[in-house]
Formats: structure tokens, C-alpha cells, sequence
């Protein structure tokens, strides 16, 4: 057992923080979100630059080779400045989708474009009904010659109105709860059939609503039938890349509110002199401690067989959901008033925490899922 | 000892309901039932209706237009109010500036503002908390310079509700910065928004919604014949305030109306094609909810009702603290139980379709759009008008003598 | 609404706190749980000379004609000092069901023999098997002549051990779960076939394991065959008793708190100095109020159709044993050491607040049966 | 980076589960699994069985019988005593005096004592606690006066653990109360439980058990040999045992070998017919707590790998706080539900059979029985050992410098 990073992980994670450090403070993250996508192309260019968008994909692909751990430690930096571009749909969501789905002719035509900034990925999965069951697609996909034509509604889409490609789930087979039959199709963002409306959500992430009428593909991953797997696999690598952004989100919101604690002065004291202030600081310290454990365990347990992998990252998501909220309430609690003022940092991170607990299942969900494998010892 | 509304008491809440049923504008009730909150011309439409009925302020003076009721005739429609639901009265007219005017004002201000401030014929803000000066309302630093028949205000309040809307604002300010206690030293004025000098600057919350406000006073000039009371007895004036009012904090119709509108959510919402009320962990956390706000109503009722065993004299009594605890607690534990129950459209949610950085809201389901924008937004319950903390620290202090 | 108490209730009360304050100090307990039934015979007499043994009796069949407030009244002031005596199992119990479930000569038989205090009552309801189910019922009531025959096993039966006469619900038709067919029959504590091991529980209390063989009952209450009804009113009358009586165990327990708070020193200062026990100190504070609302709810929906009562004593029972955890372990947790000891009475009213969540259905139990109802909203 | 046991510690932990497995006797596993505690007798049988291994001190330095094992070895070599279950060290010999004499201790001293404490042919207990002094150990009042070549002790020590067993006791007493500082002026002393004018007495909790009592000191004459480092400088011997053993408290491989208990007795259990274990809500607390153990298991591994970006200096680490506020609430929340799952019987439990006031435990199905005296004598988890608020009060002023 290694806790220890080696020397060119603490490396990127130390030139990633160094670069956000100098470019992601909070007034100017207000200034990206104005900008025409909601975040910032620059930053994205920076992050190209850097090496982070072809950083989990093998070599042969055009990719860097890193692995579960350099993700953990990207999604934590991201987390801790409340970054707004879309690493996570189109490097973890549509690149993992690529990775495990895609045949070697697609990978190599997609990676170096995703590598150099220059592909915008999403993942279309989620649909009006479906709140977090991943196989309730009604969504369809119909042969036509030797292609796919998509029909159907996806919902809440993240980073969908910008992506260049979407990675979308259908159902070729099958009625719409079976876990046969649901296919991964990649469509052109733009391609004839797709509507799309993008908003802002309410953690400043961008989402979009999207209408597939006789939408064409341009490839299935893998078997059309068969995909349910490669989407619960790269839904599992997404939560890990979620608990480890909500560790960097949490850890930034303790330190914030540490520093307020130590500056604001009420009845002629600072208020972190308040015993009753302080313990409530040492049950987030607590509670960061453990959504950072689990995150560690996340990433340990991805390449475990599913079985195993799903229950794992299933007691990740319990736990970061509920450090999030543990944290994010009581720093607010914590800021008073300027906690629920969009001016300050504090709130903007409690939201994007009240956001990650409600992506891919909250944590009463992952509960459930936890309970229904419980038994009785002998 | 009989716990249950006596005959009368029941005659009466029909009363009100079917009044409230009648005359309450349909608009303004599906934007309320939305979770949104009534515009100003809604909430000035509903107030004129209720001062025309006699109803308008039914805890003040009848001389002055009270109703004559009893407390637990002021519960019982309050509660119908907030059950409907429909806009309560403008707390900073009916139950603060008000309820001040008719202790400490003279004569005159007493004519001239009472009956615009039941009708709201001026809408009202208060003007207490500065920056740096939260729960110590003492520290303030605003502060009023006496010239002539002027007073000059100079300094900045902040967390000002509806601001924006307001015709008046009713400010505590400092008149003598030597006075030995920080709480001397301190007057109560009334000043007209229209004043020059008075800038107001929006503070949007973290729900998108726009309710409070910063309001910079630079040289604003104000009668003399708009303080209250005596100069320097300001906070006579604010502990009014503090005594006033014991149990509407609890909020408990509104949350009954919040509990309803989660229900009608859960069984919106669905998972694996069935309804989410459907599912035993939900209906668990409904369930602990509605017990713990049968709890709390039963405290309301038995402090409205007087029979408290410590709660002979007013000041002695811990419930305003407890009722202001469980009520903001029970009432985020909703918000929460929306939120979980609106699920990913919880993301999506449009906020305040007035306010910036909306979403259109045809997008999304009518019944989730509420949730995240008041889950967020009532974070402030537990945070203003003394925070929860605040009354922790009340109860040990002065109830328990720790 | 009227939350006062009449001038005769006042007297009750203070004249039962006088009592208890002259005979009930800690240490006086603690040898009454000494003498021979496991509680004082002495204090029963003065029980019986105050009124209490006859008072929710109506006044034609030997008693005083009370109410639910004058039992909460009691409860309450019998919680405050962990009185031990069989009073829940002799009034509330075995006198709520002869109350309401015997006819006019039993209870004229019977009533002014429990006024005087002479005889004991115990209700064996529960079984091995049936944990909280009041239905869950093998122990069998077979005809004999124009008399019954029971057969079974009941299992921790409250007071069972000294009890004069036996409450036993038994099946004389239908199958294990059936809500038919259970009948409320009267025994003599040392008939034939009756054989009892008693025990200590836990909270001092006294329980017994009772066994049936055989044994021949006085009397059926009412129709053998449709008893549960009464079973499950006298259970929401017993729980209304024991939502008062925690309130007055919390009370003194909260009160007994205070106490230690102000004068236990540690680090040259009162404990209670420390904001974090002050607030834990207001939180339990809160608790207590919402159990003592609780416990007036009950005695206001007493009278109530079935089906309200059930629900509203499910509420109360949920929230009393919300408030005695709290309570208890925070308790405990600020006498440190010595709340754990035997020697000082905060550890008995821990667990005394501990055993009454457990008896007719734990917080969780009660939580299931309202949850049971919630329904969608139109 | 690499989260997973390697190959060999795989082995080790192997290795270690076959020799308890083979040696650990049943009856003295059964009483564990039943939520007894071990005998006097079993506890030094199975210490003697693991000293003749080899692997009596695994902490301790090679010199003094070692086993110079790593930090994750020492770890999976406790969790396997705790999980299956088997006594562990006496912490008292082990961990605490043991180390101390290694550290202060004369050579004599070390020849001597720590053979008998390695094979606990001298049972130890703790004098540290005193009435008064709880968590603030600096004011105990116990005082040792030098006589010639004796100290004469008098005073009263406290929730001393098992003194009905112990063969010696290692006592802080106050030997200069002039001293300026309160921690300066306490020295460290051995002493023979058999001296003169010692006296035990039994304190009995509220689960009916005995494990603590109070120890009086009546004029009892110590040996000077027996002081351990200087005289007055008895602070940094109990220094030592605060810095200690980071990762014990949190005692994960007990709250595994309880949690599966927990699933046995909810399988058992039955309502309606069914197993509780069949329950949702049941399944959901007991996943619940899964999850949390699972972090704080994490949080272990994590602290032993040395990989904490706080961790590199010990000094600085909040991370033993942690280990034991989670590490006994986790605890304390099994035992909460292990009372919930045996129902009605938790309220016959016989408590310890050894006791006093218990009940015939075969009128009970043994998988009920040690719910509730668990509950009870459980909660000491959170007061001794540095309570709770002690550990947040920590974490707060030293880690966070609040």
C-alpha cells in the first residue's frame, strides 16, 4: 500500500494549480461565465496546453497514458476554484466512453482532437423520465442502411449546447427499463434532427435540453444491443472524478470559511473565537476527511469487476453527498448573510455541491442501492 | 385543560378561509403555490383587500384598526393565510414600523402614517443591520448629525429587504457616538426613499432572486419630525421588535403548505415509472417531518393558549428562540426533501424568471422549478432575524443561566 | 383551547410531587429496588391513600373518574423521580382494558380492589416471536365448559412477576396474524398453570417470562374473538402514559444537567461555561418541549376514531423517542464518567428513556406506520 | 500510488488469521462474539499463546521482543485479533506502561518489569484519572511524599480499568505543589497493588458490568526505584501516551466483527414472521454505517501509509481526533442498533452474568442478549480516552488555529 504520488503526478497537480491560481480567481470565473459558451475557451486552451485533455487516454490513441489517480487529482484542483469548462463531459464522460467503447480506428480519429481542445464531447444519457435509472431509455435508434437514425428526447444534458459531439444513449432493442438492447451512438453536435437549448444551471455549469428527430449517428460503440455496461462503467469513473472535485470543492469552502471565521468580528471578537463555531469547523474538517478517503477508495476500486465497482462507488456517492451537504450548509450557516450572496465564493460552492450530490444519484439513492445488498450474517 | 379549538374557534377559521377562498386573485395564488414570490402589485392587491374587510392588521390596537382577536383567532388566520397560500402582510409595515409608530410616535405621525401603512399606501424597509454589524445590531455605525430642523445621515444598511419596492424606510441610526453604552446614542428615523442621497444597490442571492439590498445614505437630509421617540431611545424602539411577535416565527402554515407541495412533487416525480411517493424511504422523511411539525404547532398553540408553565411572564419564556429553531429547521428540512425529490431537473432549475441568469422554464416541469431556487434561498431562515445560533445562545443564557 | 389545569388537577400534581419529594429521593430508590418485589410496597399504600390507583376509574365502578389528563399528570410526575411500582402495568393497562373492555360487574368487582391497591395487574400481550405486532399472536383460548383454557408462552410481560391478575390476549380462532379472533382474557396470577420467572430489566423495572399450561382463565373482556380493537386502545392509552412519563424522566434528567453543568469545574471553570454544552444544553432543552407537546397531543387525540388515534400515537411515539435519544445520550455524554456509573441516577434515567423507546414499538417502529399512510397530495 | 495490500501483506494477513484460527481457544472466541468481555484468565492465556509466538509487543522495539513489523502489518495483525474476535493486548502492559519504562525507565526497571508485562505475569492498571480531574489531567491532586528511600502516597485515583485484576498500577502524582506550572511537580510512579493502605472499590455501570473502580491511597509506601524518569517530570511520561498509537482508537476490525454481529442478530430477529434483516429501513442504517466504516478505514490506511499531505510531522496531524471521534461514533451507532434490533428482549437483557442484578440469560435467545449492556457500557467510547468535544477542541486549536 502507497499513498505517495509519484514525482510527475505532484507535478501536474502542482502546474494545473499554479495555472488556476493565476487564472481562476472568483471574480474572474463571474467573468468567464458571461462569456458566449458559459466558461472559458481560453482556459480550455490552457488546459490543452497543459495536457490534461488527452491525459487519460493511452498513447497509441494520442493520448498521455495516465490513469485513475492523475484524474483524481485534475478533478480535485478543478473542484477547488468551482472551474466551469467541461473536463468532465468531454474527458471523463465522452472520453471514457471512447476509451473502453470505441474500436481502435474511431479512438485514434477522436483523441487527438480532444487532446488538442479542439472536440467538445458530451454525454446524452439522462432523459425526462429516467431520473437516475440508467437503463429507463426510451429514446430510440433505427437501422437504416448501414447506419443508426436516433429519435427521442435527452434531458439535462451537461455542457450538451456546446459539444461538438454527442455520446447518446438509444434503445435498439428492448422495451424501456431493459438493461438489454440500449446502444452508445455518436452523433455531430450539429448534425441535421438535433435541437438543442442550452441554459445555465444552477451551480453555473451549462446544460441543455435535446430533440433527436431522425437524428443520423456516425458510429455505434461497440454492439448496439450491449452497451449498458461501458455506460455503468463510465458512469462509476465519473462519480470518482465527482467525489475527488467535491473533495477540491470542500476543501476550498473549509478553507473560506476558516478565513472568515478568523476576520469577521462580532461582539468584539473574531467569530471563530466562538467554541460552538469551532467544533462546527472541526465536523467539516471531519467530514472533508471522509468524502477524501472515499474519493481515494473511488479511485482504487474503479478497475475492480463490476459487482464490486458498483457497490464501491455507490458508498463513495453516500459519502461525498453527505460531506457535501454537511459542509456546504454549514459554511453558509457559518457566512451569514454573505454566504447566500452571489458575490461571494461561498455559496457558488455550496451549489455546485448540492449539484454533484443530485449527478448520477444522490446519495439516498446509492443508499438504496447499497441496502438492497445487504444480508444477514452467518 | 382542553387541547382542542373550541366551536367557535372552528366558526371562525371557516370564516376566514371562505373569505381568503372568494377574494384571494387565482394568479396570485399558483405563483405562490409555485414557490415564488408574490410580485409587489399581488402582495399590495391582497393587503387592500384584507384593510377593506377590517382584516388588515389584526394585531394592532383597535383603535388604530386592529380586530379585536385573540390570539388564537391572529393564529388561526395566519395560518389560513399561509395554508391557502396567500401573501401575508408586509411584515415590515403591519408588525414593525407600524406597531412602533403606535407606541412611541406622536400624534401627528401617528395620523399621517398609520392608515397608509395598513393599506400600504407606502411600502416600508428596515434599516437595521450594517456590514460588520449582523446579530450585534449595537455596533452599528450609520450615523445622524442634528442640523437645524434636519438630521444628515450618513452611512450604509445592508440585507435590506425589498428595497427596491420601498417607499419609506425606517432606519436605526447613531446620534450620540460618545454615549457610554454602544445601545445609547442611538435613534429610530424615519426616512423617504425619494430622499437625494439615498442609493440603492441590488444584492442577488445565491437562488438568483433578487430580495435584498445595500442602501448608501450620503448627506441624505431628514426631518426632524420623523424621529420616533426620544433622540438617543432608539432601541426602545428595536427591543419593541425583539418581544414582538412570538409565534410567527414557527411558520408552521407555511410549512404545512411547503409539505403539501412536496407531496403533490413526489407523486409528479417518478423512478422506474412509478411515482416517487411511492417509495418508503421518501414517504419515511415526509412522515418524520410532518411529526416534528406537529410538535412544533403544539408548542405554538400552547404558548398562544398561555398555558406554558414558564411561560407566565413574557421575558422568561424560551419559546420565541425554540419556535424560531424549529421552525427555520423544519421548514430547510423541506427545502432539502424538494430538492431530492426534484432530482436531476433540480439542476435545471429557472430560479426567479425575473431575475437574471434565468432559465426558460418551459424547458423543465412545472413541479420541480421551485425546488433548488428555495432550498437555496432559505438557507437565510436559519441565518436572519437572529441567527439559530443566536438562540441557542438565548435559551442557555437566559432560560437555563449557563 | 385551554391549556390550563383545573384547580383540582393542580392539587394532584403538587400533591403527588410532594410525595414522591418526601419518599422518592434517589438513594431511596435504590433500596426499594431491593425489597422483595423489585419496588416499595410501602409507596404503593400511599398511592392507593392519594387516589392514584383508583383515578381513571369511573366513579360508579369504585374509582374517581378521571381522565387522560389527570393519567399524563401523573405519569409525568412518576417519570421525574423513576418511580418503580407497577402503575402503568396496574392503572393504564390492566385498568384501561377492564375500563373499557369488562363488563359493569367484573369492573365493580375489580376496581375498588385496585383503588385500594390490592390487587396487581399485568398485561401479557407480547410473545417470543411477536415483537412489536399486536396481532402476532400463538398462544391459544380453547372453550372448556363455559370457561377458557389458555396455552402459550408470553414473553417480558411488565410487573408479570407479582401481578394478582393476568391480562392475557390469546387466540381462540383464526391463524398467527389474523387481527380476528383474539380475545383479552383474566387469569389469576398463581392459577394453576401459570408458571412465571421474573426478572430485573434493564431499567429496574421489573419483566417476566410467563408460561401457560392449561391454565384457566376467570373471565374473556368482552367477545373472545374480536379483542384486538381494545388491545390497541389500551396500547395508545399506555403509550400516552409513557410519552408523559418520559417527559418528566427527561425533565429531571435535563434538569439534573443543569445542575452538573454549574458545578463541575474543569479547567478552573464551571463546565457549563463552555458554549458547546450551553447549546447542547438549549438543543436538549428543544427536545424536551417537543416530547412535552407530544405528550399533550396525545392525551387531546385519546378519544378520537381508531384510525386518527393510531396515527397521532404513532407521531407521539416517534417523537418521544427521538427526544429521549437525544436527551439520554447528551445526557450521559456531559456527566462524562460518572453518567455511566450506577451510583448517580443520570445512567437510570438513560435508561429507563431507553427502554420506554422500546416498549409498544420503537421510534422507527412507529415512523414505518405513519409512512405507511403518506400519499401523494392533489 | 497504489491504494490496494500488496502481495505480502496479503500473506501476512494470512499468516496471522491461520494462527489465531488454530489457537485462539473457541470458548474464548464464543463469549466475544456474544459481546462479553474476555476473563482475566482468557485475556493472559491468549497473551502467554501470542508472547510465545513471538508476537506479544509487536509495537515495542526488537530489543525488547519486537516484531519489527511495518505500520500496515502492525495494523492488519490488530484487525485480525478484532475481527475474529480475539483479546487484545492489555492495553495497560502493551501500549502504556511497557512503553513508557522503555522510555524512561532505569535499565533495572526495564530488566525487570518488562519480561512480566510482555507475558502479563504483572497485570497493570492506569492511575491517571482522579475525582475532579477528568479530562484535565494537570490538576490531579493525589500527592507522593518523599520519606528516606520511600514516597508515602495519598489520594484517590478514578475510573481505574480492571484494578480488581491489576498485579501493579502506574500512577501520575503530585510530588512538588509549589510547582509554577500545574503540569510541573507530577511524577510517574510504580506501584505494587499489594501495598498497605491501597484499597479498591468497585464502581458498577449501568450495564451491570465492573470494569472500573476507585483506588484509594492511605499512607501507602513506594519504593523510590519505582519512580520512572526524574521526579516532577512526570508530564512527559504521560505525554508520551498521548502521542501514542494513532490509529487504535479508531478500531475498525471491532465495529467489522460487530457490524457482522449486527447482520447475525438481524437475521435472527424476526417480525411478522420475517427476519428484520429483510426490513429497507433496517438494510439502509446498517448500509449506512458501512459506508461510514468504509472511510474510516480509509482514513486509517491512509494515515499508516504515511501518505496524509498534513501527516508528514506527527505533531501536526488532526488525524488521531478524527480516527477517535469517528472511530467511536461509528461504535456507538452499532450498539444503537443492535438495542433497536433486539426489541422487546433488549429490555431483559441479563447484562454480564458475572455482575450483580443480572437475569437468568436462558430466558432470552442469546443473540439478544448483549444488545443493550453493549448500548450502555458503550457509551464510554465517547467520554474516555479524551471525550469527544476534547477531540474537536483539539483539531480546532491546533489544526485549524481557531
Amino acid at each position: 500500500m502507497d499513498f505517495d504520488l509519484t514525482e510527475e503526478q505532484r507535478l501536474l497537480q502542482s502546474n494545473l494549480r499554479r495555472l488556476l491560481a493565476d487564472h481562476y480567481a472568483f471574480n474572474r470565473r463571474a467573468n468567464y461565465q458571461t462569456e458566449a459558451p458559459g466558461w472559458s475557451r481560453a482556459m480550455w486552451g490552457r488546459y490543452a496546453e497543459l495536457g490534461l485533455l488527452g491525459l487519460p487516454f493511452a498513447e497509441e490513441d494520442g493520448g498521455f497514458g495516465g490513469g485513475p489517480v492523475e484524474t483524481m487529482l485534475v478533478a480535485e484542483a478543478l473542484g477547488e476554484v468551482l472551474a466551469l469548462e467541461p473536463w468532465l463531459s468531454t474527458v471523463v464522460l465522452g472520453g471514457g466512453l471512447l476509451r473502453h467503447g470505441a474500436d481502435a480506428a474511431l479512438r485514434q480519429r477522436m483523441v487527438p482532437a480532444i487532446a488538442a481542445g479542439e472536440a467538445l464531447l458530451a454525454f446524452a444519457q439522462a432523459e425526462p423520465q429516467s431520473r437516475y435509472s440508467l437503463s429507463d431509455i426510451t429514446t430510440t435508434a433505427r437501422r437504416d442502411g448501414d447506419g443508426w437514425v436516433l429519435e427521442g428526447r435527452k434531458s439535462v444534458v451537461l455542457h450538451g449546447d456546446t459539444a461538438d459531439w454527442l455520446l447518446v444513449t438509444a434503445r435498439s432493442a428492448g422495451a424501456r427499463h431493459d438493461r438489454g438492447g440500449i446502444g452508445v451512438f455518436l452523433l455531430r453536435g450539429d448534425a441535421p434532427g438535433v435541437l438543442r437549448q442550452g441554459y445555465a444551471m444552477v451551480d453555473g455549469q451549462r446544460g441543455a435540453e435535446i430533440t433527436l428527430s431522425a437524428a443520423r449517428a456516425e458510429a455505434v460503440l461497440g454492439n448496439a444491443e450491449d452497451g449498458l455496461a461501458l455506460v455503468e462503467r463510465v458512469v462509476d469513473e465519473a462519480i470518482a472524478a465527482l467525489a475527488a472535485e467535491a473533495v477540491g470543492t470542500m476543501s476550498a469552502l473549509h478553507a473560506m470559511t476558516l478565513d472568515y471565521l478568523k476576520t469577521r468580528k462580532q461582539f468584539g471578537a473574531p467569530i471563530g473565537s466562538f467554541q460552538v463555531l469551532q467544533h462546527r469547523a472541526s465536523d467539516m474538517m471531519v467530514a472533508l476527511e471522509q468524502a477524501r478517503s472515499m474519493a481515494m477508495y473511488a479511485t482504487m476500486m474503479l478497475e475492480e469487476p463490476a459487482a464490486a465497482r458498483r457497490a464501491a462507488l455507490s458508498a463513495v456517492k453516500v459519502q461525498i453527498g453527505r460531506s457535501a451537504r454537511l459542509i456546504g450548509q454549514q459554511a453558509v450557516q457559518m457566512h451569514g448573510g454573505i454566504g447566500i450572496a452571489t458575490e461571494y465564493a461561498a455559496g457558488h460552492a455550496f451549489k455546485r455541491l448540492a449539484a454533484i450530490d443530485t449527478t448520477f444519484g444522490d446519495a439516498d439513492h446509492h443508499l438504496r442501492a447499497l441496502a438492497a445488498e445487504v444480508s444477514a450474517a452467518a | 385543560m382542553d387541547l382542542r379549538f373550541t366551536a367557535e374557534e372552528r366558526a371562525f377559521r371557516a370564516e376566514v378561509r371562505d373569505f381568503i377562498e372568494a377574494n384571494l386573485p387565482a394568479e396570485t395564488r399558483q405563483r405562490m403555490i409555485e414557490g415564488r414570490v408574490p410580485t409587489k402589485a399581488q402582495t399590495v392587491a391582497w393587503q387592500r383587500i384584507l384593510n377593506a374587510r377590517g382584516w388588515a392588521v389584526p394585531d394592532w390596537p383597535e383603535e388604530h384598526g386592529g380586530t379585536g382577536w385573540t390570539a388564537v383567532q391572529r393564529y388561526i388566520f395566519r395560518e389560513e393565510l399561509q395554508q391557502t397560500p396567500a401573501p401575508q402582510p408586509l411584515g415590515f409595515n403591519t408588525n414593525m414600523v407600524g406597531p412602533i409608530i403606535i407606541a412611541f410616535g406622536t400624534e401627528a405621525q401617528k395620523r399621517h402614517f398609520l392608515p397608509r401603512i395598513r393599506n400600504i399606501d407606502d411600502w416600508w424597509c428596515q434599516g437595521f443591520s450594517e456590514p460588520g454589524a449582523g446579530s450585534d445590531l449595537a455596533s452599528l455605525k450609520t450615523r445622524a448629525v442634528r442640523d437645524g430642523d434636519h438630521y444628515v445621515v450618513d452611512g450604509q444598511k445592508t440585507w435590506t429587504t425589498y428595497a427596491q419596492n420601498a417607499d419609506w424606510i425606517f432606519c436605526l441610526v447613531r446620534t450620540n457616538p460618545q454615549a457610554a453604552k454602544r445601545q445609547e446614542g442611538i435613534s429610530f428615523l424615519l426616512i423617504d426613499m425619494r430622499s437625494p442621497g439615498i442609493t440603492v444597490r441590488p444584492v442577488i442571492t445565491i437562488d438568483g432572486g433578487h430580495e435584498v439590498n445595500e442602501v448608501f445614505f450620503d448627506n441624505v437630509r431628514v426631518p426632524v419630525s420623523n424621529l420616533v421617540g426620544e433622540e438617543n431611545r432608539g432601541w426602545d424602539c428595536a427591543k419593541l421588535l425583539l418581544g414582538h411577535e412570538r409565534t410567527g416565527a414557527a411558520r408552521v402554515g407555511v410549512s404545512k403548505e411547503r409539505l403539501r407541495r412536496l407531496k403533490f412533487m413526489a407523486g409528479e416525480a417518478q423512478e422506474n415509472g412509478r411515482p416517487l411517493i411511492e417509495q418508503q424511504r421518501i414517504r419515511e422523511k415526509i412522515a418524520a417531518i410532518e411529526v416534528e411539525l406537529k410538535a412544533l404547532e403544539m408548542t405554538v398553540l400552547h404558548v398562544l393558549a398561555g398555558g406554558r408553565r414558564a411561560g407566565e411572564s413574557r421575558q422568561a419564556d424560551p419559546a420565541s428562540s425554540i419556535l424560531k429553531l424549529r421552525g427555520s429547521e423544519i421548514a430547510q428540512s423541506i427545502t432539502e426533501l424538494m430538492m431530492e425529490v426534484a432530482g436531476p431537473y433540480g439542476l435545471a432549475a429557472p430560479g426567479d424568471p425575473d431575475a437574471e441568469g434565468s432559465n426558460a422554464p418551459e424547458l423543465m416541469p412545472e413541479w420541480a422549478r421551485s425546488a433548488a431556487p428555495l432550498y437555496f434561498n432559505w438557507r437565510k431562515l436559519s441565518i436572519f432575524g437572529g441567527t439559530n445560533e443566536i438562540q441557542r445562545q438565548i435559551m442557555a443564557k437566559a432560560f437555563m443561566g449557563l
